[in-house]
C-alpha cells in the first residue's frame, strides 16, 4: 500500500472500535481515579454508533468521508467531554482530509495536526494540562519528524503518544473534572490520554 | 418577544428544575431545558442542545447557561454547527444563580449582552 | 466516614439532580436532597432541610449548599434548632458548582473547614 | 383592658389571618411585580396552619406560648424567605414575652424590638433595603415613642408600619429577589413590608 485510502481508515476505525470494547473498564477505572468514571463507557458508546452508521457508507468513501461520519457520530453520542473533543478532532481531520482518495505522509501530518489544533481550539488546554492533549501533541511532532513513510509516521505517533499518556501520571490537572482534584491528581494517568493513545496505537497495527 | 434561555445541565432533573425555577420570575420567557444524555443518564446531549438552542430563539436570540465544562464543550460544538452563532451567547455563570438572574433581566426586554452581564457577576443577593 | 453535604434547593428537582451529579465524582459520601417545600412545590421546606441535616452527619460533621437567598435563611433556622450547630457549616457557593466541589474534597477525607474552602472559590473548570 | 394577655394575642393572630386570607392576591400581586408572585400564598398557607394549631392551645395559653406556635408553625410551613424571617421575630417576640400574662406598652415595645432584631439578624438587611425591615423599625420606634398606654402604642406602631411600607416604593432592593432587578424595582412597594404593616394594623384593631 502506497497511502491511506478510504477502506484503510474504516479498517482503523473497525480496530478502535473493537479496542475501545475490549479495553471499556480499563478507561473507566482511569477516570474513576480522577474523574467521573465514565469515559470507556463514553467511548465505546460512541464507537459501537460508529460502526452501525459505517455500514451505510460507500464502500469507496474517501478517508475524509470516513473521518465525517465518526466525527458526527461522536459528537452526538458520546455524552461527555470526550464527544465534542474528539468529534472536533475528527471533523477537523476530514475537513483536512478533504476529498483526496488516499493520504500520504504529509497528508496524514496534516489530519492529525488539524485534528490536534481541534481539540486545542475546542478545549483551551495547553500540554502539561494532563489532558488527552499531552497525548495528540507529541503524537503530531513525532509523525511530522518521521519523514516520508506512511507507515512509519503512524508507528512514530502511537509511540509518542503512548509516552504521552504515560507523562501524564506526575501531573496536576489543569482542564476537565481532574481539576478539581488538586493535587490528589498526582500519580493517576489521564483517561483522554490513553484513549488517544489507544486510537493512535491502532492506526500503527492497521494494515 | 425576548431573549430565550437554555439551561445546559448534566443532569435532566437539574436542568427541568432551573426552568421551573427561573421561569417563577420570568413567566414570559421561553427557557428550555437540555439536561442529560439522550438515554436519560448523566452526560450532556448535543442533539437535545441543538434542538433547545432552535427552541428557545424567537427572535431575539439566545443565552445559555451550563453547569461543568463538558456541557461548555457540547453547547459551543452545536454553536459551531448553528446557522446563525451570532445570535448565541454562552453566560460565564453558575447554572443555576445564573439562570434566575438571566431569567429576570430577560423578562425585562434586556438584549443578549444585557442578560449575559445579568447573569455574569450574580446579582446581589440576601 | 466522611463530611456529609446537603442540597437546600427552591426546587426538589435541582436538588435531587445536585445529588446525582455530585456523587458521580464521590460515591462515598452522603449527599441528601432537601429540595421544594412539603406539598412538592417550588420554596424551601424547614422540615426537609431539618431531616437531611440529621441524615448526612455521620459523625464528620455537615456542608449545606443553598440556591438563593431564602434557601440560606431557611437553613441557617433550621442550624439555630440543631443540637450541635456547630457541626454544619453554609457553603457560600453556586449550589451546582459548589456541590460538585464540596463533594470531591469530602471524598477525599477532607474535614468542614477543607470541604467550604473547596466549594466556595469553585475549582478551576474546563 | 389594662395590658395584652394571652386571649387577645390569640385574637389578634386570628385577625391577621383573616386579613391574610382576604388580602392575599393582593401580597402577591406585589410580589409578581417584584418577586415571584407567592407572598400571598405563602402568608396565607402558613397562618391557615396556624388557626388548626392555635385550636390544641390551652385557652389560657400566655402571650410568649401563642407568639411561640406561631413562630414554629410559620418556620415549618410558609417556604418562602418570609418564613424564617416571621418565624424568628415571632420566637424571639415570644421569647422576650417570656411567661408574663399580660403585656403594657413597655413588654409590648420589649416584644416588638426583639422581634425587629431578629428579622435583622436573620435577613442582614438595613432600613432601607426595600424589605419588612423598613416597616419594622419605624413601627418599633413608633411603640416606644407612644408612652404608657398600650393601645397608643399599637396604634403609632401600626400607622408608623403603614408609612413605612409606602416608604419603599421609591427604593431600589438590596436583599431578597427584589434585588434582582436593579432600578425596575423603583415604584413597587415591597411584599414583606405590606404583610408587616397588615399584621400590626390588625394589632391596632384587636381589642
Ligand atoms: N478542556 C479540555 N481540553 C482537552 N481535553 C479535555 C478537556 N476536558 C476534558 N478533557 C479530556 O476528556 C477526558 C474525559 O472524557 P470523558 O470522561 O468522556 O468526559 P467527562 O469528563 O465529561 O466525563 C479527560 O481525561 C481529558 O483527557
Ligand atoms: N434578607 C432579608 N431581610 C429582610 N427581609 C427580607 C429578606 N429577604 C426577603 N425579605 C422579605 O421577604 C419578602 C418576600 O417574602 P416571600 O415572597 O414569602 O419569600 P420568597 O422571596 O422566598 O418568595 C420580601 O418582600 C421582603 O420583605
Ligand atoms: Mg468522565
Ligand atoms: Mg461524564
Ligand atoms: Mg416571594
Ligand atoms: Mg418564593
Amino acid at each position: 500500500m502506497s497511502g491511506l485510502d478510504g477502506r484503510w481508515t474504516r479498517r482503523w476505525i473497525e480496530a478502535v472500535a473493537a479496542e475501545v470494547a475490549r479495553r471499556k473498564l480499563e478507561l473507566t477505572a482511569l477516570d474513576r481515579a480522577i474523574g467521573d468514571a465514565d469515559h470507556g463507557e463514553n467511548l465505546d458508546r460512541g464507537f459501537q454508533a460508529v460502526l452501525g452508521r459505517l455500514e451505510a457508507l460507500d464502500d469507496d468513501a474517501t478517508p475524509g468521508a470516513v473521518l465525517k461520519l465518526v466525527a458526527t457520530t461522536l459528537i452526538s453520542t458520546v455524552g461527555g467531554a470526550a464527544g465534542p473533543l474528539y468529534g472536533t478532532a475528527f471533523l477537523k481531520g476530514s475537513m483536512a482530509a478533504g476529498d483526496r482518495a488516499e493520504l500520504d505522509a504529509a497528508g496524514l501530518v496534516e489530519v492529525l495536526t488539524a485534528a490536534r489544533d481541534g481539540i486545542v481550539a475546542r478545549g483551551k488546554a495547553e500540554p502539561g494540562d494532563k489532558t488527552m492533549v499531552d497525548a495528540w501533541t507529541p503524537a503530531v511532532d513525532a509523525a511530522a519528524a518521521a519523514g516520508d513513510d506512511v507507515r512509519a509516521a503512524l508507528e512514530a505517533a502511537a509511540a509518542a503518544a503512548a509516552e504521552g499518556a504515560a507523562a501524564t501520571e506526575p501531573l496536576v490537572a489543569h482542564k476537565g473534572r481532574a481539576s478539581y482534584l488538586g493535587e490528589r491528581a498526582i500519580g493517576h494517568r489521564d483517561p483522554g490520554s490513553e484513549s488517544t493513545s489507544l486510537m493512535l496505537r491502532a492506526a500503527a497495527e492497521t494494515r | 418577544m425576548s431573549v430565550g434561555l437554555v439551561i445546559v445541565s448534566h443532569s435532566a432533573r437539574i436542568a427541568e428544575g432551573v426552568v421551573e425555577l427561573a421561569a417563577q420570575m420570568a413567566p414570559t420567557v421561553t427557557i428550555v431545558a437540555a439536561g442529560g444524555t439522550d438515554d436519560g443518564g448523566i452526560g450532556t446531549s448535543f442533539d437535545r442542545v441543538q434542538a433547545a438552542l432552535g427552541e428557545a430563539d424567537s427572535g431575539d436570540g439566545v443565552v445559555v447557561l451550563c453547569d461543568l465544562g463538558s456541557a461548555v464543550l457540547t453547547t459551543e460544538t452545536a454553536i459551531d454547527f448553528a446557522a446563525e452563532p451570532e445570535r448565541i451567547r454562552i453566560a460565564d455563570a453558575p447554572i443555576v444563580e445564573g439562570a434566575v438572574a438571566a431569567a429576570v433581566a430577560a423578562e425585562a426586554g434586556g438584549s443578549m449582552d444585557e442578560v449575559v452581564a445579568a447573569a455574569e457577576p450574580v446579582a446581589p443577593e440576601p
